[in-house]
Order: structure tokens, then C-alpha cells, then sequence
């Protein structure tokens, strides 16, 4: 065989031979190709995703891990991570999508923890196609058929459509953990001696090789390039999470890691290179769904629903009979060895050996190309004056509010059990975040996921920063602290130079963004290659932020407006109209260069948001997003079934003031009494109050007026 | 005329068969102890209007193509009759 | 008042129920595994939780039915004794015959998760002593298959015997295709047995009996069996 | 032996086929427009060691009767044939 064939570069199949001081031999070579693949090697990333802070006051376990832990208090540890099934749903989307919400709840149940809550991020097509609406339609149903049989509650999400997504929808699943901070199990403490516990579902043919074709662009023709599909099964994932968390309080897994991409070989030689020991493994003794298989199949299959553990060997029967009393398959696949020699054995004979640190690790970097595009100053060559101006603006607004974009997305979260386990304060709906609570605990957490691809087109740099920012903005208009992110990089192939340049500006923006705000990254996950011959997809950073709010009482909502409330308008007065929806509606393609990235006015923000917050200062907050002050004012309008009149005093032009994006800016509804110690908060920060709540319309002298009755209607499509 | 067609799905070899599996546990659990193996998959009837028993089945694998199977990890069978 | 809560594998609204029992009512609640062979002596209410028990296989509630445990539910039910079904709780004591009537796949066809209306219609059996009549109430739902069927000829007679407890309804109360989310026949969302002391409903109380989550009309259901029970046990 | 059981399940008349309807419309909405009626049941296959082919159809009509089919809705057919 050669080793192109098996997915490797020749730079790396030296590497790999200069390592082993010999050939390597079919098996491990099929191994290496994917071990060594983008998706398991991050070996486009690494150097990027170093620039991200890692370390905070509230982190407990950050890149490395299978998942990011954050200390809320209490003895309490939030895990969580994001990760993505592109290419899997984009060719079969039920299950691909299903799978990748069964793959990330294994993620955060490995470090011990129990998955609470998931959200998913979906990026979709063009929203006329039929075939956006097939797709759509199977991704939903791929992560309610999964989310809700497992009793994991979909919480929230994020939905965005644009028509680069056509031939590569995205699918990134969010899941959260709840652990307590002296019974997280690590993935790096296996010691010699000990068996290496295979957990859950027989082995079969599926998805082999799935982590290399997800590296790899996708064909026009996927129905030729068919690779083996992973089939989920919620109700051996729900099994397997009960009996892992028993086994744990039982005190019986020393180390733990799920099986993801590339199976057992994937999940053993990570703890083994991790815990610094080295493992023989038996592949007779795997039980196994199909006859005939081939080592090279089982060391790289990706069946679902098994986690991999190390346990004593005097505990192995402790651990059978818990397997028993879950119905789930248990075997001792190997053992823990001194040194660093990966060994696979089928019988007597030995198939695989390889140093056990250089499976997951040791993989070139390829150092790609970076380039400046040179269209850019073509992208940036927008003036306002390319939007004629219109006074009236009521139907811009009413086009927005009921784009697929900005519409209520019932028709998605209505599909998902999002309540079960009892802890959805905030589920989705017409909010920024969602709310946790913790039981047992006063304190709630909240959690926000956030992408903005149409900026990231256009200054990725700025857009990057734009993201981290929103979603941490929302967090702390509602009173939830940050604490942490995770981002899912989501781009086309960085081998073109203006593409990598896409992705290296916008880590950069992100890790700005975060070093300035204090939010650490804890976890994240890297999609590459998603493009077709024809179409490439925006750069699209998707991140996660969650917060701590230290109490209910401290909690602030949107969308509940009292008649009489002060609706205040707090942010400067120049946002950006590059990227913005609006931009979208009347030009059809995204130009000109977003808002400049303040790190001073979005800290200045932050802590001046969580004062209003913690201090009870307002009724109902919203920062400004999406759709811009217009859209976030109709949405307060539309949940609180409450209008407001105004007349706006400010010299800005008004389309660019009432639907440009970007900045730390959001409204308030504040109650008479509040108004004082309110102003007083917001002192030396651009404030304004725009009216108050009350009547029938969302009215503006001159430009806007709409019946919130309308408002309501056009917004959830009745 | 109308023709009766009878179109059975069922999972490709190698398919997971979370189903299938499940049933045959409780089948044996429940003391079905000569129960080898179960799977389960759909049975879809058609009534079609064609002029012939080969029209009528033509149509409807035309629609198990375009709609009714998954292709990627299912199987099918078509049978005829004349109602 | 003693409570055991069954639960099957793929069960997952277990932890829900027992939290919002022994929470309102301060009573314990215990849990019985499956393949346990007896529900505790001394227990007066027995609980189905939701879930996916056997992952919703076959039909949803199917092989739940007929495991093991069930014989001691159904001994427990002959007694006169409490057995209350949530969801696919619900749907396992319909497989079971405990309850007449087969849910079928939502007119949709998609699983939907939503807060409903319900009317309460009957409020003289242990579960409802509590509500008013015709007491307009919210609860969840979350379910993809709790289409309430029965045929034509038992339908009338439930509902001659006034066996129909809950009716999904519009927030104003009115019996309706609008509150009808899932297609349920003359909207029925919980039914009761001849008996009085087995109940049935799809949408879910557990997610409604603490502020925090939203609404407080659950409540009062275990507040009313644990009134029966303290009254019947005196 | 082992014996192939094929057991067709379908609802009963007068049982609202939801996902039948559904089907029967989205293929008439593409254009085939030569069918009259759809209904969606089940197929479930066993694999049952018998000594003979009744004693086969005899296990697999139990397990209609006592897991497979909820008769309240659903009426079923077996075919047996010898692996
Ligand atoms: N895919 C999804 N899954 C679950 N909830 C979602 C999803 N998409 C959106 N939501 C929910 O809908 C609301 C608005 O979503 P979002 O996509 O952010 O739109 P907008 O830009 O209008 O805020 C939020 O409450 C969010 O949690
Ligand atoms: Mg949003």
C-alpha cells in the first residue's frame, strides 16, 4: 500500500519512518493516515490555537482535556466543549447530525461529569432551495432523535443561513457537564498494571476511516465517495452515561476517554501518551457486531456509544456486573505497560507497534502558505451612500424580523426536549442566552453561542473579535459573569494562502477579544475543508461562553416590559451597517469593513452590565445584536406584547443607527424608581433614554411604525 | 387499473440495527430462546394507477429512489399485484 | 406517603419526578430498578416516569410493558392502590392494558416540546382532588408519538364513564383543533381507569411544580394524592 | 434449521395513517401523480430455529401476539421460508 493511500503526506510518511527506524506495516500505516489527519491532529491549527488564553481564575481544566471545566462555586465544575459533524450531516443528515450530539455528550461524560445541556449551532443554505430544506429538516431531526431519547435538554442554539452553506451545512453540538470538582476523572492518570476496559456497544464496520474523509473536501458526487455511515443509538448512549457515573461513584475508573474519530486506537494511545505509560491491547478479546474484521477495522472503526477506561484489574469484576446491570457489553481489551510501546495484538501476533507518543502527537506541522487576499480592498470599497436612504423604514424592519435569519426559530427548538432534568431556567425562544440553574446551589449559569460569518468575510480579524464579544455582551446584559469559552473554527481548506490568512485573523481577533474581556478558552474543536469544487463556506468561528450569575435574583430577563418602563438606549451611536443584516437585505452580499474591535469599551461595558444586573437595576436587558437596535427594540416589543413611541435625537443616519451592528451597545426597560441609580451606572458611558413602554405600536417619528400585534405575527410566521 | 405494491425496507448488511437488536433482547428475555435474530424495517404500501404490472412497478421504484429509501444505509424489495 | 418510582432502561425523566415529588411534597420517593422483582410493601403510589424506555423501539412503551416489574404494578393497581403513567409512563400502562386507548405518532410527525393547556374535567379521584373543575392549567408536553387513539365505540364509552381527566384546550379554555397540538382524539391528554387509582397523562406535571421553571400547576397534583393518601392512610 | 419469518404489520382500517398521508403527499407534490393511496406499516424479520415450518409459524405468530403487534391498532401476516 502506499502511503498516499492511506491519507499521508510524504513529509510525514518520512517523518514517521525516520521515527520508527524502519517501514511501518499496512495496519499501522492505515492507523498513522488517520491518526495523523487533520481532524485528529489539529496539525493546521496547533500554532494558531496556541495564541488563545488558557488560563483564568475559574478554570479547572482547559485544552487537552476532553472537555473545559470552569469552577462555579460550591464544589461545582461546569465541563463543555463544542464540537462539529459537518461532513457526516451533509451526506446523511439524520445521522450525522444524531451522531454528533451523542459524540460531544461522550466527550463531557468522560472527564465524569453528567451532561446537563446541549445547544447546536446549524448553518444552512440558501433557505429557498429544496435542498436546504431536506437538509434542514433531517439535521433537526437528527439532534432531537438523539438530544431527547438520551434526556440531555437542547437548551438553545444558534441558526444562520446564507447560500455558501448550500452543498456544506455545518452542524456544531455545545454540550455541558455538571461535575463535582473532587470527582473529575482524568484522561492522563492510567499507571502500568492496570486493564484497559472496553465500555458499551459491539464493535462494527462503521464509519471507518470516517476522521480522514472528514478532512477532506466533499466530492460532487458523495453518493460515489460513500463512506461507511455511523449509526446512533440514544438508547445504549443513555445506558452508557448512567453506568459510567455509577462506575465513577463507585470509585472504580482510575482514567476515562470516549471513543471518537478513529475508535480504540484514537482513545487508548491518547491515555497512554498522556499518562506517560504504554498499553498492549488484544483485539481478540474486542466483542465485536460483525465477522471477518480486519485488525486494521477494529483498531479504526468508529462504532458509537463505547468509552474506553482504565480500571484495576481487582476491580474488573465490580465492573462487569455494573456493565451487566446496564445491559452493556464490558471486556478487558488490554493492559497498562511500563514505557511507551503502543502494541496491538490479534492472537499471538503482534499487528501494531508504535511508540505511543507519536499516534496522537508528533505530526508535522504543514506551515501553510499565508496570504493577504487581493480582493480585499474590493470587499472594503463600501460607502454608506451605496444604500440609497429612505426615511420610512417600516418595511426593512418588517423584511428583517421575518428573514429566516432573525425569525423565531420555534420550528427547530419545538422539535427538541429542552426541559428535561429539570434545570432550563431560560430555554430557547426569543432570548441571547440560556439559563441553568444548579440544584443544590443558588447560583445559575448561563450560556450564549454566538457566530457572525458575514463579518468574518470581510475582516476576519474584526469579526472574530465581533463574536467572542456579542456572545459575552449578552451574557452580561442578563448578569452572568464569564467564565469561559469554546469555539468551533469552522472554515474551507487552509491550503489556499488567503484562506489560511482567513483563519489565522480571525484566531488572532478571538484571542484578542478574549484576553481582553478575561474569558479563557477552555476546549474547542477545528473543521477544515469545508468546501466543494463550487463553493466554499464563510469563515465561520462559532464560540460558546458561560457565565456564572451568582443568584435568581440577580438575574436579569429580556422581553418583559411593564407599561411605563424607561426604555433606555446605552452604546455609542455609530455602529457599523458592513456585515449587518440589513446591509444583506439591500445589497445581497456583505461589503465594507466591520467596527473596529474596542477592548476598553467592551470591558467598560461588561462591568457596567453586570452592575445593572446584580444590582436589580432594570427589568428587561437586551444587548444589541443581530438585526441591530431596531430588531433587538421589535423583539423586546414582541415578547413583552408591549409598544413604545420615540422620537430619536440622534444625528447619525437613521438606517445606520436603528440597523447597524457591532460595539458593546443594548436597552433597557428600567422601572421609574430604578432610574436614578441607573443613570448613575451608566455615568461616563454614551446613555440615552428612547421612550416609554407603552401602546400598541413600535413607533418611531418619521421612520418606523408598526403595530406590535404585527410585529408578532411577521415574526413567528403565523 | 390500479396495482398493489408492496415495498419492503430494511437496513443494509452491516448497518447498525438499534431496533432489531432491542426486540430480539426482549424477544429472548422473555423466553424466545430459539429466536436467532430479529430486524426491523418498514413495509410500505402503494396503490398505483399504471397501465401495466411493469409500469406500476417502474413508478414505484422510481419513488423508493426519489423518496422512500435511504439508500445510504437501506435496502429494498418491490412486489406487484393487481388489485 | 411512599412513593416508588419505576424505571426502565432509557427511562429519563426518573430524576425529574422523583425531585418534584419529594420536593413539593417533603415525603420520600424511591426508586425500583426494572429488574428488581417487587415494588417495596409499603408503597402507596407507584410512578411510570417519561423517557424512552427500551429507546422507544418497536412502539413507544411496548417492551416496557411486558418486563417483569410489571406483574408487581398490576398486582399493586388490583389492590386499589395508586399507579400514575407520565408520558411514556403513560404510554407503557396503555401497552400494559392498564389503560385503554394507543398513542400514535403526533399529526406532525415531529417530536414536539411545548408548554400546552389542559382543562381538568375530574377532580374526584386522588390524583386531581386538589384542582378546580374545569380548572384551565399549564404543563409541558414532549413527546413524538401521544396522539390519543381509541376506536370509535370504546371512545364513547370512556367518555360515557367520564373517565377523561385532562383535555388539551386554547389558554382560554376552549376544547379545540388550536390546543390540539398533537392530534389527540376529542383532545384527550390524561385518562383515568373505572377504578379511580390509575392514571394517565402525556404532558408532564414534574415540569411544572416549581416557579423556577416556570409554573406551579403541577403542584398541585402531588398535593392531591398526598391529601388522599394522609386522609385514606388515617 | 433456522427459518426466515417475514411479518408484515400495518394499521387497521379505520386507524389514522399520519405518516401515510404524509408520504402520499409528498410524492404526489413531485409529480407522481398515478398514486392513489399510501399507508406505512412495519417489517420485521426473525430468524427462528423450528423443527419445522409451522412450529416457525407458530413461535413467530406468540411473538406477534404477545410483543410485535398491539392489535388494538395493527393487524400483521407471517411468511415462513427455510433458510
Ligand atoms: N439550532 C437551534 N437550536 C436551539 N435553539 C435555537 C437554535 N437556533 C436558535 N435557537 C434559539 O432561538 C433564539 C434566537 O436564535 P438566534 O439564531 O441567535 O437568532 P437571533 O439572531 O435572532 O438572535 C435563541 O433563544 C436560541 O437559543
Ligand atoms: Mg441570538
Amino acid at each position: 500500500m502506499h502511503y498516499s493511500e492511506a491519507g499521508l503526506r510524504e513529509n510525514e510518511y518520512k517523518a514517521l519512518v525516520e521515527t520508527l527506524g524502519r517501514e511501518p506495516n499496512e495496519c499501522e500505516l492505515l492507523i498513522m493516515g488517520v491518526m495523523w489527519s487533520e481532524h485528529c491532529s489539529y496539525k493546521s491549527t496547533k500554532p494558531l490555537l496556541s495564541l488563545f488564553p488558557t488560563e483564568g481564575k475559574s478554570v479547572v481544566l482547559g485544552p487537552g482535556e476532553n472537555a473545559g471545566i470552569v469552577d462555579i462555586g460550591d464544589g461545582n465544575g461546569i465541563a463543555f466543549k463544542v464540537e462539529s459533524h459537518n461532513h457526516p450531516s451533509a451526506v446523511a443528515p439524520f445521522q450525522g447530525a444524531a451522531t454528533g450530539v451523542g459524540g460531544i455528550i461522550r466527550d463531557i461524560l468522560a472527564l465524569g461529569a453528567r451532561p446537563i445541556a446541549s445547544l447546536d449551532g446549524l448553518f444552512f443554505g440558501d433557505p429557498e432551495l429544496q435542498k436546504t430544506k431536506n437538509l434542514s429538516d433531517g439535521i433537526v431531526r437528527g439532534i432531537g432523535g438523539y438530544g431527547n431519547p438520551v434526556g440531555v435538554p437542547t437548551v438553545g442554539g444558534k441558526t444562520f443561513y446564507d447560500k455558501s452553506y448550500t452543498d456544506n451545512p455545518l452542524v456544531n453540538a455545545m454540550c455541558l457537564g455538571h461535575v463535582k470538582l473532587d470527582q473529575i476523572i482524568s484522561s492522563q492518570t492510567a499507571l502500568p498494571g492496570q486493564a484497559v476496559v472496553l465500555l458499551g456497544s459491539k464493535t462494527g464496520r462503521d464509519g471507518i476511516a470516517g476522521a480522514a474523509f472528514a478532512s477532506i473536501e466533499l466530492s460532487e458526487d458523495t453518493k460515489s465517495s460513500r463512506p461507511n455511515i455511523q449509526i446512533g443509538d440514544p438508547f445504549v448512549e443513555k445506558l452508557l452515561i448512567e453506568a459510567c457515573l455509577e462506575l465513577k461513584e463507585k470509585g472504580l475508573i482510575v482514567s476515562m476517554q470516549d471513543m471518537g474519530a478513529a475508535g480504540i486506537t484514537s482513545s487508548s494511545s491518547e491515555i497512554a501518551a498522556k499518562s506517560g505509560v504504554g498499553m498492549i491491547m488484544y483485539f481478540d478479546r474486542v466483542p465485536l457486531r460483525e465477522t471477518g474484521m480486519e485488525p486494521w477495522e477494529i483498531a479504526l472503526s468508529e462504532s458509537q456509544e463505547r468509552m474506553l477506561m482504565i480500571v484495576e484489574f481487582e476491580n474488573v469484576s465490580h465492573v462487569m456486573s455494573i456493565a451487566e446491570k446496564w445491559d452493556l457489553d464490558a471486556a478487558v481489551i488490554g493492559e497498562v505497560i511500563e514505557g511507551n510501546d503502543y502494541i496491538i495484538k490479534d492472537g499471538e501476533t503482534i499487528v501494531v507497534d508504535l511508540p505511543a507518543t507519536l499516534i496522537g502527537s508528533d505530526c508535522p506541522s504543514p506551515d501553510w502558505e499565508s496570504s493577504v487576499p487581493s480582493d480585499l480592498a474590493e470587499k472594503w470599497n463600501f460607502s454608506v451612500e451605496n444604500i440609497p436612504f429612505n426615511n420610512d423604514l417600516t418595511p426593512d424592519l418588517r423584511d428583517l424580523i421575518s428573514s429566516p435569519n432573525l425569525r423565531e426559530k420555534k420550528w427547530i427548538y419545538e422539535q427538541y426536549d429542552q426541559m428535561v432534568q429539570l434545570n432550563t431556567v431560560t430555554g430557547p425562544g426569543n432570548n441571547d442566552i440560556s439559563v441553568l440553574r444548579i440544584k443544590g446551589s443558588e447560583k445559575l449559569v448561563g450560556v450564549s453561542m454566538e457566530s457572525d460569518p458575514w463579518k468574518c468575510y470581510l475582516d476576519p480579524y474584526r469579526g472574530g473579535a465581533e463574536t467572542v464579544a456579542r456572545s459575552i455582551r449578552a451574557l452580561a446584559v442578563a448578569g452572568a459573569e464569564p467564565l469561559g469559552m469554546t469555539n468551533c473554527l469552522n472554515y474551507p481548506s487552509p491550503e489556499i494562502p488567503e484562506q489560511f490568512w482567513e483563519l489565522s485573523e480571525s484566531v488572532k481577533g478571538m484571542a484578542a477579544c478574549c484576553s481582553e474581556l478575561d474569558c479563557p478558552v477552555v476546549s474547542g474543536n477545528v473543521s477544515l475543508y469545508n468546501e466543494t469544487a463550487s463553493q466554499r463556506i464563510l469563515p465561520t468561528p462559532l464560540v460558546g461562553v458561560v457565565g456564572l450569575i451568582r443568584n435568581e435574583k440577580e438575574m436579569l430577563r429580556c422581553g418583559c416590559w411593564k407599561e411605563g418602563d424607561h426604555i433606555f438606549y446605552v452604546g455609542l451611536s455609530d455602529p457599523s451597517l458592513s456585515g449587518s443584516h440589513y446591509q444583506m437585505h439591500k445589497m445581497g452580499s456583505p461589503k465594507g469593513r466591520p467596527l473596529i474591535f474596542n477592548g476598553q469599551a467592551e470591558s467598560d461595558f461588561v462591568a457596567r452590565a453586570l452592575g445593572t444586573a446584580r444590582k436589580g437595576l432594570a427589568r428587561s436587558g437586551r444587548a444589541i445584536a443581530g438585526g441591530g437596535l431596531a430588531s433587538a427594540l421589535a423583539k423586546e416589543c414582541i415578547s413583552s406584547g408591549i409598544g413604545a413611541e420615540m422620537k430619536l435625537n440622534i444625528p447619525t443616519r437613521k438606517d445606520i443607527l436603528l440597523f447597524g451592528e457591532g460595539g458593546p451597545r443594548a436597552i433597557y426597560a428600567v422601572p421609574s424608581d430604578k432610574i436614578v441609580e441607573f443613570r448613575h451606572t451608566w455615568r461616563g458611558f454614551p446613555i440615552v433614554m428612547l421612550a416609554k413602554a407603552g401602546g400598541k405600536s413600535l413607533y418611531i417619528e418619521g421612520h418606523l411604525n408598526i403595530k406590535v400585534e404585527e410585529l408578532q405575527k411577521i415574526w413567528r410566521q403565523e | 387499473m390500479t396495482f398493489h405494491t408492496r415495498i419492503l425496507i430494511y437496513l443494509k448488511e452491516g448497518v447498525l440495527d438499534t431496533q432489531g437488536k432491542t426486540v430480539a433482547k426482549s424477544l429472548t428475555d422473555s423466553g424466545y430462546s430459539n429466536l436467532r435474530n430479529a430486524r426491523v424495517g418498514k413495509y410500505i404500501q402503494l396503490w398505483i394507477d399504471a397501465d401495466s404490472r411493469e409500469k406500476a412497478y417502474e413508478e414505484a421504484d422510481r419513488m423508493c429512489d426519489d423518496l422512500l429509501v435511504n439508500e445510504l444505509i437501506e435496502d429494498y424489495s418491490i412486489e406487484v399485484e393487481e388489485q | 406517603m411512599h412513593t416508588a418510582v419505576v424505571i426502565f432502561p432509557g427511562s429519563n425523566c426518573d430524576r425529574d419526578v422523583i425531585h418534584a415529588v419529594s420536593e413539593i411534597t417533603g415525603s420520600v420517593v424511591v426508586p425500583v430498578w426494572h429488574k428488581d422483582t417487587a415494588i417495596p410493601t409499603s408503597t402507596d403510589l407507584v410512578i411510570i416516569p417519561g423517557g424512552f424506555s427500551y429507546g422507544d423501539y418497536l412502539r413507544c412503551g411496548a417492551m416496557a410493558a411486558r418486563s417483569p416489574i410489571m406483574a408487581s404494578v398490576k398486582k399493586h393497581a388490583s389492590q386499589g392502590k395508586l399507579v400514575l403513567g407520565i408520558c411514556n409512563g403513560f404510554q407503557i400502562l396503555t401497552e400494559s392494558k392498564l389503560l385503554p386507548g394507543a398513542m400514535l405518532a403526533n399529526k406532525t410527525l415531529t417530536f414536539i416540546c411545548k408548554q400546552c393547556f389542559l382543562k381538568v374535567e375530574k377532580t374526584d379521584i386522588p390524583f386531581t382532588l386538589k384542582y378546580k373543575n374545569d380548572q384551565i392549567v399549564q404543563f409541558p408536553i414532549a413527546h413524538h408519538e401521544g396522539l390519543y387513539f381509541l376506536p370509535q365505540d370504546s371512545l364513547r364509552e370512556i367518555e360515557q364513564n367520564g373517565q377523561v381527566v385532562f383535555r388539551y384546550c386554547t389558554s382560554s379554555g376552549e376544547i379545540s383543533e388550536d390546543g390540539n397540538s398533537n392530534g389527540s382524539l376529542n383532545n384527550i391528554a390524561g385518562i383515568v381507569n373505572r377504578q379511580g387509582n390509575v392514571l394517565g397523562l402525556m404532558p408532564h406535571p414534574e415540569r411544572a411544580s416549581e416557579r423556577i421553571m416556570g409554573g406551579t400547576d403541577g403542584a398541585l397534583m402531588w398535593n392531591s394524592i398526598k391529601t388522599w393518601i394522609d386522609r385514606e392512610g388515617a
